[in-house]
């Protein structure tokens, strides 16, 4: 079958919404087993003792993107069909920006905290009220004060592929190249840095 | 104390009652307290709201005006069909996890118990009926953990939940055939019949009817007096004083290598995309709910709001990342009970700060956070991670600059981890 | 406040279909489903008369639909500012009672939506452009309007005469589609296409056995409940303590 | 009961509520989502117009994010205004077509059962070109056949007569409405017209013979034919074998035996001759040869009509009093398909005295005049400089190339390549079995289409052209109007796949073949500017007027001037002509008789149903829907008496042995019993129409008999006579006798009724007229 499925077959709402239980089930079983429950584990990566969120992150995305790669190289998955963000770049490097320092004081990010909330952990409740208020400082300041702070830096391009004309494969082979340096190098961090 | 309590129920001499009473015995677990009271929640809102929703000349049982009020407090009577399927869908998701994981623990011997009916609990039965309608002055025979009334009523909501599930999800999602779902919307209607009949004698029972009253309490913290327990449920206090029960513990695993982790989440991410085209995402969860509670208190200013308005839509908790929120929650608990963990309330902190300032930075951590989330226009799953894996220049602009943040954060917070 | 209606002139229609497809552009029906139809009735013989006709037909949005008390969930309903009976597709279950309630065949379930489906008179366009059958009838045999309205065209094509509705003495559910013509061509519809009067087991069952079982038996055991706090009250406090 | 809500509300709930909550993403939107339910954000609208058939009515397409949602009248267009029939809507189904052909193909297998090879645009035109001069090196340039149909084909036919071959047939002239063009023009000095000119809206009595208006849904024509009937209450006199819906709106039926509509037309024009019905001053001063005329006819008497045609003679009588109480406001419709029984120019000739005697010409209610300006076009000149027709001119006078010339050419190995341009030839053309005979005989055929239709089976190089949807074409002038105006068709989608529209093609084998003087225009929007600029105008501004240049009509005599001279060579209308009786012909029409059906046989006729148009719609998706196969009318007594139900499938032998295909029966008291009649079109062989492939009869198999009309070269075909077969066994047609009928409209009594007082209701049962 070829995919994305939902778009492809039409599926209705309520079976997207199947989905993304079931989707939402294995990506939460995948960030408790990777041990994001705990915030310790988290930071680490900002305090050089733990790399695990930059290797789990940079792995899914390697492996997630030869996967998308190999299916819509052999027409099984429709790669134009995939939503993607638009492109805001300044929006992302500022938001980017902002979240490393709010990551670093928390040591959660929102998926991580809901994970550790259901653990039974209060900072990350904190955190996640946190997040809540957040969220809600700038919806209820967004028509005053942000207005327009989301939509920097617009460009037409969705993917690196389109913006410059580069294959897929290429770019997944340069991420892959970066795990390969880095990977043995963040290893060494890691053990001196080792509590 | 005497021996032949044991063997047998005898009426109790003063000082013994004084001595059971004094002491307490665990009678419900707190899975079964969570599951209680959950049911209690559910239950209220989906009658409430499957009772307006039948407002047909033909099939109404609820008066007019009944509909009404509830249409307006939901504002339109779809969201009163979609609160009803959400919660539902909830609802079906929790007993299922429970079902499936709680099976050898809680549900197994509690079914066993609710469909063991012995000479006795026809015996109560009896009394209850002699005593209610004949007015007679009766004695009880003993009884398990549950009387015969409540095996009775637990025995048509465990058959009738099945069912009502089932029909359910047929009528939701719109499954198989139009004829089924006419003969589902019948069986639902029914079975939800069936057990509102035995919820209002178990809810009159439970809240009104003193002798009862120690259980309620019960139900709430999971622990009545022995000498409730022996009144009440003599077999249950008999069995709980020989200690038969005592489940054995299992070594708690160890967290996945990064590697194998970071293949796992990419599988599933890749699922994601190719099952229905959207990928991961969770600051999503977290602004549609908050649009969903803030729209419960002023509905028209949040849909008109030039960027609340965006997530309304028709209702905002109708979304897919919510749904996958949801699967997030079940997910972990499912993982948690497979790797042995136990729940435990904890605080997590670096050693040179106390339990309250981390608690406040974690709120400041997390408001930080939330905010640049609606600034970049997603988190750390659907910016760095869905993005990057197609290669968003959005994505990777977000994740690189995540890291110079972070490590800049590190340098002047460091103190709150080392 | 308003009363939307339509007449079909059979006199004027040439049977083309026009109407049909332009109906099924305008909301994408899937293969074999329409909104609205046309029929070939004959040539037959009626009485002394031969007739070749169409019948074309739709929701008629009777005054007493049939359908709407047969929703469970009221997902269709007359709305009371146009008269048009309209389905709201968030509260529709697809269960299909009102399918076997309409007494036209004039509904049908989307296979690919699995909601029900049927004319609301082009809802959306509506004070902007005629339905899109109106408008594209080559022939104007159909005229959309307001019957209330004693201006409108339609109020005067229908007091010219010769108007019809499909109905008969039995069932008539106030059809606000009307037919105008020679009487031998409705007579054929009628007989060819005789409104039917449908009730289907699922529906029978519960409106006749299982809404008064529950009613009844929830209602008397809260009542019981009820009365048997109220004797509590009565023998005071003490009596529950015990039998010792 | 319902609560009162906006039309707003109500509207972007049902948009959203149906599940299409909180997507963003619009193509899934509007996969389920029709431009109805997906609101009215963004949509363009594109005026063009409509090639469902050849009528060429406005269109306009709702476009949005360049998917055409879907298709809508164009309101400016004076004819349909904002009217289309079933195939213009369905014409979105044309477009997405996934049967459609999407590449140049080259056949590497046998002819009939190919084996496509996918070739670029480049290769097939190299090959085609390469092909051409080669055979115009060894055989010379008129080996070279073009048998084309649509608007489309313009061009192509003139870069073939450039190129140096007459060999160009359309099956709309030889097949079709030849007969009566040519007839018209014999007496009038002009043909009939597309759309017919005739002023139906002041009729006061209409004569249709062997038009099935209401049936060929030509919006136009229709929608001012049905006003004049039932809104203006003109009196309709429908003369048909068979019960059509529009012989159930008729004052008069006269069902006719077929085969004698001359006697019955000649016979009008006696009775209104004998008593002085005609118009004498109009006769007197805008006709010639009435004296002989009046001569000639005179033997035509009620009496003797009505053992002919089997009609009372009261009705005879009746209809022309009626003419005569009516005239000058008469339509005598004159028809369209009139290739029928084989002296069918003499048919039509004869309506057209009766109309012209009746002084319904140039006259309100009757026949108008033309009016035509001239457009400049690219040039290119006609090479072929003295038409030498193929078939024998002495015995065809006014014959144009056929396609039973091209056909018998082809057989006798003077022909080697066919252009076939968008039209089904093997389907379209009665006796398909000689012509697939004539076929295998080519070296080399193109086809030009954009639906792998039979003759797409047969061809070495198939092209896909762009559907009307994705093309400019030439500016189409509609003279035979009251309003006639110029009308622009414009792409209103990009071409899907690697179509290409006419334009391309031509001028690309133009350049291939060094001919690029005729084409010299880079672009199609070139080419329009051009013919525009002879008006003062230019495209853009054409289109932005709606597609549409109106001018002013000169339609009636009042206008033209009462000293109107007719271009015939006598300056009138021709009641006698000179041209005919130099030529050997009758110059008055006369009566012959037909051959009669032998004992236990039928005669096969034919029609079109009102959702398709010829052989090319079937494989539509949504007419397919409404009409996926024919059926075959066969009258209630001979049914019966044959064993027949309604419904039963069974196939039908002809009197040459050709067995047809199944075909579902439909049996009526709306047709004479010494017939059947089924819809044309349907039953195509390819197997690559996946939807219509072998649904229905494909009746033209059976036409094997044809007879060339004595004046043009007409295909007659109602001269096939058929028996039916069921369950391997034939059955023969009973013998009923009919006696002389005719049916008048019964009048009926007004029920007047107040709008507040209940209705009448439609009831089963008996009951008193009025209502209850």
């Amino acid at each position: 079958m070829i995919g994305p499925l939902y778009k492809v077959l039409g599926w209705s709402h309520g079976t997207l919404l199947i989905f993304a239980v079931i989707i939402g089930f294995f990506f939460g079983y995948a960030l408790y087993r990777s041990g994001f429950y705990s915030a310790k584990k988290l930071a680490g990566v900002f305090y050089l003792y733990d790399f695990a969120v930059y290797k789990v992150i940079f792995f899914a995305i390697v492996v997630a993107s030869l996967l998308l790669w190999f299916f819509s190289s052999i027409g099984l998955l429709k790669f134009e069909l995939l939503s993607f963000h638009p492109s805001y770049l300044w929006s992302a490097a500022i938001g980017g920006f902002i979240f490393g320092i709010g990551f670093s004081i928390g040591g959660f990010c929102p998926g991580t905290s809901l994970v550790s909330a259901v653990t039974g952990s209060f900072d990350a409740i904190a955190f996640f009220v946190g997040v809540y208020l957040g969220i809600a400082i700038w919806d209820l300041g967004y028509p005053f004060i942000f207005k327009g702070l989301n939509h920097l830096g617009k460009i037409e391009a969705k993917t690196m592929m389109e913006l410059w004309g580069i294959p897929y494969i290429i770019l997944i082979a340069i991420a892959i190249v970066i795990v390969i340096v880095t990977f043995p190098l963040v290893d060494k961090i890691e053990k001196k840095n080792k509590i | 104390m005497r021996n032949e309590l044991l063997e047998k129920y005898l009426p109790l001499t003063p000082e013994e009652k004084e001595e059971l009473k004094s002491k307490k015995i665990k009678k419900h677990d707190v899975a079964t307290v969570f599951l209680h009271w959950f049911n209690m929640l559910v239950w209220l809102t989906e009658l409430i709201t499957g009772a307006a929703l039948i407002v047909s000349l033909n099939y109404a049982f609820m008066p007019k005006f009944f509909t009404k009020i509830v249409s307006d407090i939901y504002g339109t009577r779809g969201n009163i069909i979609r609160t009803h399927i959400f919660v539902g869908v909830l609802w079906a998701i929790v007993l299922t996890l429970y079902a499936l994981f709680g099976w050898r623990r809680y549900l197994k011997p509690t079914l066993k118990e609710i469909f063991g009916i012995t000479k006795d609990d026809i015996g109560w039965l009896k009394a209850k009926f002699e005593e209610v309608v004949l007015g007679k002055k009766v004695h009880y025979p003993p009884q398990d953990a549950y009387n015969g009334g409540q095996k009775l009523f637990a025995q048509v909501v465990a058959l009738m939940v099945p069912v009502i599930i089932i029909t359910g999800f047929i009528m939701a999602f719109h499954l198989l055939s139009p004829s089924l779902i006419r003969w589902a919307i019948i069986i639902h209607f029914g079975a939800v019949g069936l057990v509102v009949m035995g919820l209002s004698v178990h809810i009159y029972m439970a809240l009104l009817y003193p002798p009862e009253q120690e259980g309620f309490f019960g139900m709430i913290h999971g622990y009545v007096s022995e000498y409730f327990a022996y009144h009440h449920h003599y077999k249950f206090w008999r069995k709980k004083k020989k200690g038969l029960d005592k489940p054995e513990e299992l070594p708690p695993k160890k967290d996945l290598p990064p590697i194998k982790a970071g293949i796992f989440l990419g599988i599933v991410l890749f699922f994601s995309f190719y099952l229905t085209g959207f990928g991961l995402g969770s600051s999503g969860f977290v602004q549609r709910t908050l649009v969903a509670i803030l729209g419960a208190f002023a509905p028209e200013s949040v849909k008109n709001h030039s960027y609340m308005g965006h997530y309304w839509g028709v209702y905002p908790l109708w979304n897919f990342l919510v749904f996958m929120g949801l699967g997030v929650i079940a997910g972990t608990l499912f993982a948690m009970f497979l790797a042995h963990h136990k729940f435990r309330f904890r605080i997590e902190r670096g050693e040179k700060i106390n339990d309250f300032q981390r608690l406040v930075y974690a709120v400041i951590g997390g408001i930080i956070v939330g905010f640049a989330t609606r600034v970049a226009g997603g988190c750390t799953s659907s910016m760095a991670l869905s993005g990057g894996s197609v290669f968003s220049p959005g994505g990777w602009l977000f994740m690189i600059f995540l890291f110079i943040g972070g490590y800049l954060g590190a340098f002047f917070f460091r103190r709150l981890w080392k | 406040m308003a009363k939307y209606g339509m007449v079909i002139d059979l006199d004027r229609c040439v049977g083309c279909q026009a109407c049909m497809v332009a109906c099924k552009a305008q909301w994408q029906t899937p293969e074999d489903y329409f909104r609205t139809w046309v029929k070939h009735i004959g040539p037959v013989q009626v009485k002394d008369e031969m007739v070749f006709t169409s019948y074309v037909g739709q929701c008629n949005h009777c005054d007493n639909p049939p359908c709407v008390p047969a929703c469970p969930t009221q997902a269709t309903f007359k709305d009371t500012e146009t008269g048009i009976v309209l389905v709201d597709y968030d509260l529709c279950i697809g269960c299909g009672y009102c399918v076997e309630a309409c007494p036209y065949d004039a509904r049908f379930i989307n296979p690919v939506t699995k909601k029900v489906e049927k004319c609301d008179f082009c809802f959306p366009r509506l004070g902007e452009e005629d339905p899109a059958c109106v408008k594209t009838c080559i022939v104007s045999a159909k005229v959309f309007g307001d019957l209330e309205n004693k201006d409108s065209y339609i109020s005067k094509k229908i007091s010219e005469g010769n108007t019809y509705v499909i109905a008969t003495k039995e069932i008539n559910p106030g059809p606000n589609v009307y037919y105008k013509g020679r009487r031998s061509k409705v007579e054929a519809i009628i007989k060819t296409y005789p409104p039917k009067k449908k009730d289907t087991l699922p529906a029978k069952i519960w409106s006749n056995i299982l809404r008064p079982f529950v009613i009844l038996g929830a209602g008397a055991t809260f009542i019981g409940s009820l009365v048997a706090f109220l004797f509590q009250i009565n023998q005071g406090e003490k009596e529950g303590e015990d039998e010792e | 009961m319902g609560k009162p809500i906006s039309r707003r509300e109500f509207f972007k709930r049902s948009l959203l509520g149906a599940g299409a909550v909180g997507v963003t993403d619009y193509s899934y939107v509007f996969k389920k989502f029709p431009p109805g339910k997906a609101g009215k954000e963004n949509v363009e609208l594109i005026p063009s117009v409509c090639e469902m058939c050849f009528w060429k009515c406005g269109i306009i397409g709702k476009v949005k994010d360049g998917r055409l949602l879907k298709i809508e009248g164009n309101p400016l267009n004076p004819h349909n205004g904002e009217k289309i029939c079933a195939r213009g809507n369905s014409g979105i189904m044309q477009l997405y077509d996934p049967d459609r052909l999407k590449y140049p193909l080259l056949n590497v297998g046998e002819r009939g059962k190919p084996k496509w090879k996918r070739i670029s645009w480049k290769e097939a035109l190299d090959t085609i070109a390469e092909k051409m001069k080669e055979f115009k090196k060894k055989y010379g340039a008129r080996s070279i056949a073009n048998l084309s149909h649509g608007s489309s084909s313009i061009p192509m036919r003139k870069l073939l007569k450039n190129f140096g071959t007459d060999r160009i047939a359309h099956a709309s002239f030889d097949q079709c409405r030849g007969n009566r063009d040519v007839a018209f023009e014999l007496t009038f000095g002009m043909g009939a017209g597309s759309p017919e000119r005739v002023d139906l809206i002041n009729a006061k009595a209409i004569l249709l013979i062997g038009s099935h208006i209401g049936e060929n849904v030509h919006t136009s024509l229709v929608k001012e034919f049905i006003e004049a009937v039932e809104g203006r209450k003109a009196k309709l006199i429908t003369v048909d074998p068979r019960f059509s819906m529009i012989a159930g709106k008729s004052d008069y039926w006269l069902p006719i035996k077929p085969g004698t509509d001359t006697a019955l037309i000649l016979t009008l024009i006696n009775y209104i001759i004998q008593h002085n019905l005609y118009d004498k001053e109009f006769v007197d001063k805008y006709t010639y040869g009435f004296d002989k005329l009046k001569e000639e006819v005179k033997n035509y008497t009620p009496e003797w009509a009505e053992k002919i045609t089997e009609i009372k003679k009261e009705i005879i009588i009746e209809i022309a009093e009626l003419f005569g109480k009516s005239k000058p406001a008469v339509t005598i419709f004159p028809g369209r398909q009139s290739t029928w029984y084989g002296n069918d120019t003499q048919r039509v000739r004869a309506l057209a005295i009766l109309a012209s005697i009746l002084g319904a010409v140039g006259r309100r209610g009757g026949y108008f005049f033309p009016t035509k300006i001239k457009l400049k076009g690219c040039p290119c000149p006609n090479k072929v400089e003295e038409e030498d027709y193929l078939c024998d001119t002495s015995e065809y006078p006014f014959i144009e190339t056929t396609t039973e010339c091209i056909r018998e050419a082809t057989l006798n190995d003077e022909v080697k390549m066919w252009i076939v341009y968008g039209s089904n030839v093997i389907h379209n053309t009665p006796n398909p079995q000689k012509t697939i005979k004539a076929i295998n005989k080519l070296d080399f055929m193109v086809v030009v289409d954009i639906k792998p239709t039979e003759p797409s089976l047969y061809a070495d190089i198939v092209l896909p052209e762009a559907t009307y949807l994705e093309r400019y074409d030439i500016p189409f002038m509609v003279a035979d109007s009251r309003t006639p105006f110029i009308q622009i068709r414009r792409p209103v989608v990009q071409p899907l796949y690697e179509s290409k529209d006419a334009f391309y093609i031509v001028s690309e084998l133009a350049k291939r073949l060094g001919l690029k003087d005729c084409f010299p225009c880079e672009t199609m929007e070139d080419y329009l500017n051009l013919a525009l600029s002879s008006l003062g105008t230019n495209l853009k501004k054409v289109e932005k007027a709606g597609g549409i240049y109106r001018y002013e009509g000169k339609p009636f005599l009042e206008d033209v001037g009462e000293n109107y001279r007719f271009p015939t060579p006598s300056g009138k209308i021709e009641l006698y002509s000179n041209k005919l009786s130099l030529n050997d012909k009758d110059p008055i029409p006369k009566y012959e008789p037909v051959e009669e059906p032998p004992k236990g046989w039928a005669r096969l006729s034919y029609g079109r149903s009102p959702v398709h148009t010829f052989s090319r719609t079937e494989n539509n998706k949504w007419l397919h829907t409404l009409n996926p196969e024919n059926d075959l009318w066969i009258n209630e007594e001979a049914a019966k008496k044959m064993g027949l139900k309604d419904g039963e499938y069974v196939r039908l032998k002809n009197q040459d042995g050709v067995i047809s295909d199944p075909v579902k029966l439909k049996v009526t008291p709306g047709i004479r019993p010494d017939m059947v009649h089924t819809y044309h079109g349907f039953g195509t062989q390819s197997p690559f129409l996946r939807l219509a492939y072998k649904k229905g009869m494909f009746e033209n198999a059976l036409i094997t008999k044809i007879k060339l009309d004595p004046i043009m070269g007409g295909m007659a075909k109602r001269i096939n006579f058929v028996k039916i077969i069921k369950d391997g066994k034939e059955i023969d047609f009973p013998v009923i006798k009919q006696k002389p009928s005719g049916f008048k409209k019964k009048p009926e009594k007004e029920i007047k009724i107040k709008l507040t007082a209940p209705l009448p209701v439609g009831g089963g049962q008996e009951e008193e007229e009025g209502g209850c």
